[in-house]
């Protein structure tokens, strides 16, 4: 990781460490929250899709497992939260493990519909394993997280908790990018051909990608369950799925930073849309359009693009 | 009731699902195959066929059969209007932004649709009124007949299109390799347009003829879609006929699944088989390693 | 593009300018969350079109003690983590007194959590009685062998919900089964929120009322045929069906029914309450039978029965406003709206007060979901008199017999 | 393109070409030796090791390295990062040591870094070290390409069209790399169109067609051969 990326990692941990003082409230934190579990989710989904170039329409199903595992197992079982969050991670890794061996070797939209329908098989079984998951109706009274005597048990801190993870993750991703593994991730996306000439494994190296992200996305669903305290088949659907693809893209998902960036603005968006009632929708797929339409490389890439073309335009 | 007459019913229902994921699946393809696109708002032009067909016959009061046809106008422009504006301009972009852009169009349109229609249900009378018909033990709507046959016609009509016109041949030459079909002197941006168009006319006739038996709303879109892709897949990207059949395929393990072995898990059981189609043979049934090479990411 | 660095502009400041605007009166907040979006956006949109009447109609007549209320209206789009923001927002930002809302079960929980820990009274517009009910009382009842038998003994204390419960619907319906020697039944239930937390009543009471299930089939919200559901429960030689769930699959399974022209009857659950389903349904609709509160056969109780003014207000009031068919869905929020407003004229705008309010005092009060009898032991308020058996007929609502 | 009976040795330290019309089945060769298309008949010995049905990455590790014919650069990544893939089947450090950053990692990336910026001095690219791979000159692009394959330090060598597409003065450069690559004791096995470049550097030539060896032997042999001239018929040999 260069000098660059150290100087903004830092400056990023420093506005996350600084940030709650000059915004308390526990609504805006809540937002900062759902800001730093979708960051977690789609840096994983960054790595996967824009450094080593594979799809994941399902990735929704590994926030889902993380949840589940860890709501399930606390409430019905009495695990401890330590023990629970680490089988949700143990879970995520198996399924993704499982299902990323053959499908790994689908490409393109066939890779695609694999995923999806992975993702959808996880979700049907939410609903229906009412026994454990409590069906459609959700799971709820998930216990807060503690860390020995100490209670997450308001937002200001669980927003120290989740930001804290993800700026680790963060740190694991930048290194990683910079390191003989992400090169050899980044030189698939380029030439598989190549790659594997160059002595890349490709099969091996997808499926570490893929169980990295999946640990993301299962680790921001433990701390998701235990924040709202309360979770539903329908918050892990494919639309879920899509929606975090669409963060990525959105932000510019060839850039782990362009990643955070959209899971940030998407996240803040809908609230700060709450203003046009029930018509958000529209305003929302509009303002989308407009951002694809004009940046189609993401906001991170695209503004500075967008604004040499303008300063351009306006001297001719 | 027996066995016979059960798995009859089960068959008709899974034909009319069928039809429609058939036809999902086929606008699919068709884009697909112009552009390479998976546009995941084809379930937004089966929509706006139903809510339109019920505007012009409910609220205009025009006679049903002319109705379809505006319908099928109507939704066409809005295939036109989509390409032009969201998909002509991106030319240089990543496959990946392309289906997020259609993700967003779709979300759009239901933006459009909850402020046009609002977000309430709405009917159509069926296109011919009569009793269900009693067949080994089976009921079935008339209205399955219109859907059934509507959709076999399209189908009909597709194939002879795409391998009996100039025009159809052209387009299945820019699916094959787009620079050497322009070279050919074939104009590549009327083709997409035409597919966009296209595409959108099999939605409408889908939403106008499905509405009858299940209603319409802003937000049914997604789900069809997503049964549509499914059938794309399964029947081998890029391939109208294999589209068609696995829509069929699917629809009908959905409603055998539902009616012998569990109605919660009739979705996963459709979608395992997908998947392990998939790992078997990874360009779907009927698609050739080939096709499944020809476009990634 | 100059052009369009303006329309940005314009775009930016008309968001500015939108959320500007502060009044100088000093109004009561009262916090409404609805699925005003999203797949329940069919409870939501009447639920938000009854809290804009019933905001203007108790301004113009005074407000309470002299203040107007403010009902600041929140969408959850259907989805929990929407609901839970919608509301620490109400509670942060706007400082509201009271939260109502929201429309579905699972949006309700995650909301009561919050809304628990802020200690700030909750009315809920959903069904499911574990949105009142602690978790532990509710593993106790669900898991104790005489489960079919089983009442709540304590609600949590800050929560409460005026819809009917599903276990009053199952139990309306069942009794009256009972009365008509209906005994093999199948079930058919949504996979929602609403539908999972009906099928988990039925399976429990069926006991209690002499009635074997003999089918237990389920469906999407999104799904377009239920005919394979309903083939198999005709198969398994059912003597009615009973769906349970809302919104358009509602009409989707009566019509269903009807194409396959099954000679057994269908029932409903209360989520049939609006007008517009038997229109949906076409003639399908036909005999179907259901429990509905009385809103909406209002004109045919007698004048001095003590919800008739009520009704008859809102029912007309609401289709003259609206354009639309009066549900039983935007009854729950007037319910919940005149509750909490009765209290704050009582007791003013102290939360404590009003929960107490709400718990002890609220007795013998008609709405539009029958008469409440609120209590430390039901925080729902009502019993099975709030609801009534009525059947279609002639695209109408009448009283079943 | 089918390879139907083809058999030869490479010595180790010599440069062999292998020649022939278009379509005669060079590339494929390539693709064969190196695994990317599946083996139906035959075998492949590297250094008496069977490797005919191993996976594309395998080769690398034993020390076959390769050239594509139309250029295979990772247009995603810089010059530098280029070469630095080219290393990375002689380290170690994963996925886990990679994201924490462990010391033993830091280790290799330094000697990655030193490796990597050595090869590029070696052909007087280091100042163009962090602009786009893509955005070189087609010749350097060629160069770059073989200094990644160098990287992983082969043994074995193959170069698929090296010269293709490259002027006169550039060819005469690329004549140079491959000798003192060869210099360096690398064996070398060139596929070229190039005539001229062929008959300079080639201890041995094999000729192909229709996936058949119709010639093999030294340069001056082949070429009075009286197979390969009817193979060539029509003036393709470019001595110019």
């Amino acid at each position: 990781m260069g000098r660059k990326n150290y100087f903004k990692l830092l400056s990023l941990s420093i506005a996350v460490a600084v940030l709650p003082f000059f915004i308390r409230g526990d609504y805006y934190l809540s937002v900062l929250v759902f800001m730093g579990l979708n960051g977690l989710i789609v840096m994983g989904l960054s790595l996967l899709m824009g450094y080593a170039g594979q799809i994941s329409l399902g990735h929704a199903a590994f926030y889902g497992i993380g949840a589940y595992c860890t709501g399930v197992l606390t409430t019905h079982f009495g695990f401890s939260i330590y023990l629970s969050f680490l089988a949700g991670i143990i879970l995520s890794v198996l399924v993704a493990i499982i299902v990323g061996i053959p499908a790994l070797r689908l490409k393109g939209h066939y890779l695609a519909v694999a995923t999806l329908g992975i993702g959808e098989i996880v979700f049907i079984i939410f609903n229906e394993w009412m026994k454990y998951t409590g069906g459609p109706s959700g799971l709820s009274n998930i216990p807060g997280v503690h860390l020995g005597n100490f209670q997450f048990n308001s937002s200001f801190r669980f927003y120290y908790l989740v930001w804290g993870i993800n700026l680790l993750a963060l740190f694991f991703s930048l290194n990683l990018i910079h390191s003989r593994v992400g090169r050899a991730l980044r030189s698939m996306h380029g030439s598989e051909t190549a790659a594997s000439a160059m002595g890349v494994n490709l099969s091996f190296l997808k499926i570490q990608v893929f169980v990295l992200s999946a640990v993301y996305a299962s680790v921001a669903g433990s701390l998701y369950a235990h924040f709202v305290s309360f979770i539903s088949p329908n918050n892990f659907g494919l639309m879920v799925s899509v929606m975090f693809l669409m963060m990525g893209v959105i932000g510019g998902i060839h850039n782990i930073w362009g990643a955070l960036l959209g899971a940030s603005l998407l996240t803040f968006l809908p609230e700060y849309l709450r203003v046009f009632n029930q018509y958000d929708i529209l305003v929302y797929g509009a303002i989308l359009l407009a951002i694809l339409l004009f940046m189609p490389e993401g906001i991170l890439e695209g503004t500075p693009v967008l604004i040499r073309k303008l300063f351009r335009q306006r001297k001719t | 009731m027996d066995l016979q007459s059960q798995i009859v019913q089960y068959l008709v229902t899974g034909l009319t699902l069928g039809s429609i994921y058939a036809m999902v699946g086929l606008g699919f393809t068709i884009i697909y195959n112009a552009t390479g696109i998976i546009n995941l708002a084809q379930g937004e032009f089966v929509m706006f066929g139903g809510l339109i067909m019920v505007f012009l016959t409910a609220t205009l009061r025009i006679p049903m059969f002319l109705a379809f046809f505006i319908t099928l106008a109507l939704v066409t422009v809005i295939g036109i209007i989509y390409e032009r504006v969201f998909i002509n301009p991106l030319k240089q972009t990543s496959l990946i932004t392309l289906i997020i852009v259609t993700v967003a169009v779709s979300i759009f349109f239901r933006g459009i649709a909850m402020f046009i229609w609002g977000k309430n249900p709405y009917s159509l009378p069926p296109f011919s009124s009569g009793k269900p018909i009693m067949f080994a033990g089976a009921a079935i709507l008339p209205q399955i007949f219109w859907v059934l046959g509507l959709s076999l016609l399209t189908v009909i009509l597709m194939n002879l299109f795409f391998n009996r016109t100039i025009t159809g041949k052209a387009m299945s030459a820019c699916a094959g390799n787009r620079l050497a079909a322009s070279l050919m002197g074939i104009n590549v941006s009327k083709m997409i347009l035409l597919s966009f168009a296209l595409s959108a006319t099999l939605g409408a006739i889908a939403g106008a003829s499905i509405t009858p038996i299940a209603l319409m709303e802003y937000d049914r879109g997604p789900l069809l879609a997503l049964k549509g892709f499914c059938a794309a897949v399964l029947g081998g990207l890029g391939l109208g006929t294999g589209a068609v059949v696995a829509g069929f395929i699917i629809g009908i393990i959905e409603s055998f699944s539902a009616g012998f072995i569990s109605s919660g898990f009739k979705d996963a059981i459709a979608l395992i088989i997908l998947i392990l189609v998939l790992f078997i043979k990874p360009s779907g049934i009927f698609g050739s390693e080939e096709v499944g090479k020809v476009k990634q990411f | 593009m100059k052009k369009f660095f303006l329309v940005f502009l314009a775009i930016v400041l008309f968001l500015f300018g939108l959320i500007g605007p502060l009044s100088a009166a000093e109004p009561i907040k009262i916090g409404f969350v609805a699925s005003i979006t999203g797949g329940a956006s069919f409870l939501g949109e009447p639920e938000k079109n009854t809290a804009l009447m019933v905001q203007e109609w108790i301004n113009k007549a005074g407000g309470v003690n002299g203040r107007p209320i403010e009902i600041i209206i929140e969408d959850s789009k259907s989805g929990a983590s929407e609901a839970v923001l919608a509301t620490k927002k109400l509670i942060e930002k706007d400082q509201v007194v009271v939260i109502i809302g929201s429309s579905t079960s699972g949006e309700s929980m995650a909301m009561a959590n919050i809304c628990e820990k802020a200690q700030i009274p909750m009315v809920s517009m959903a069904a499911a009685s574990q949105i009142v009910t602690p978790a532990d009382e509710y593993k106790r009842i669900v898991g104790s062998p005489n489960a079919a038998f089983e009442v709540p003994k304590v609600q949590r204390p800050w929560i409460f919900k005026t819809p009917q419960t599903d276990t009053l619907a199952v139990e309306a319906i069942y009794a009256y089964m009972k009365k008509k020697g209906i005994s093999k039944v199948g079930i058919i239930t949504v996979s929602d929120g609403f539908g999972s937390s009906g099928q988990a009543e039925l399976r429990r009471l069926a006991k209690k009322y002499g009635i074997t299930l003999v089918a237990d089939e389920v469906y999407g919200p999104k799904d377009s045929d239920m005919s394979a559901q309903l083939t198999r429960i005709r198969a398994a030689g059912a003597y009615a069906v009973i769906n349970w769930s809302v919104g358009p699959v509602q009409a989707i399974v009566t019509k269903n029914w009807k194409a396959l022209a099954m000679s057994i009857p269908l029932f409903q659950s209360h989520g049939f309450g609006s007008k517009q389903y038997i229109t949906l349904a076409g003639g399908a609709a036909e005999g179907v039978i259901c429990p509905l509160g009385r809103l909406v056969v209002w004109e045919q109780l007698p004048k001095n029965h003590p919800q008739y003014a009520i009704l008859s207000k809102y029912a007309q009031e609401y289709e003259k406003q609206f354009k639309a068919e009066v549900s039983t869905f935007g009854g729950h929020g007037y319910d919940a709206i005149y509750m909490v407003v009765d209290a704050m004229k009582k007791v003013g705008t102290d939360k404590t007060k009003i929960r107490d309010y709400l718990e002890n005092t609220i007795k013998n009060w008609p709405g539009t979901g029958g008469i409440f009898n609120m209590s430390p032991a039901d925080h729902t308020g009502l019993d099975h008199t709030a609801f009534q058996m009525i059947t279609v007929f002639n695209g109408d609502w009448v009283i079943a017999k | 393109m089918a390879i139907v009976d083809l058999s030869f040795e490479v010595e180790p330290g010599r440069i062999k070409s292998i020649i022939g019309p278009n379509g005669a089945g060079k590339t494929t060769l390539f693709n064969l030796i190196t695994g990317v298309h599946p083996v139906s008949g035959g075998q492949i010995v590297f250094q008496g090791k069977d490797i005919t049905h191993q996976k594309p990455h395998y080769g690398a590790g034993i020390g076959i390295s390769r050239t594509f014919q139309t250029i295979e650069l990772f247009g995603n990544m810089n010059v530098l990062e280029n070469i630095m893939v080219g290393c990375h089947s002689r380290f170690k450090s994963g996925l886990l040591a990679s994201g924490l950053r462990l010391p033993r990692m830091k280790k290799e990336e330094a000697e990655i870094y030193e490796n990597s910026m050595k090869l590029l001095g070696r052909v007087g690219l280091s100042s163009k070290a962090q602009l786009p791979a893509s955005s070189l000159p087609l010749g350097e692009q060629k160069t770059l390409e073989i200094l990644r394959a160098l990287a992983t330090e082969p043994q074995l060598l193959l170069l698929d069209e090296p010269a293709a597409g490259l002027n006169e003065s550039e060819t005469d450069g690329m004549s140079e790399l491959i000798y003192s690559i060869r210099d360096q004791g690398i064996t070398i096995l060139l596929v070229e169109h190039d005539m001229r470049l062929i008959m300079k550097v080639s201890d041995e030539i094999v000729v192909v067609n229709y996936g058949q060896k119709i010639a093999e032997g030294p340069p001056d042999v082949v070429q009075s051969d009286s197979l390969v001239i009817e193979a060539y018929l029509g003036g393709e040999i470019d001595y110019a």
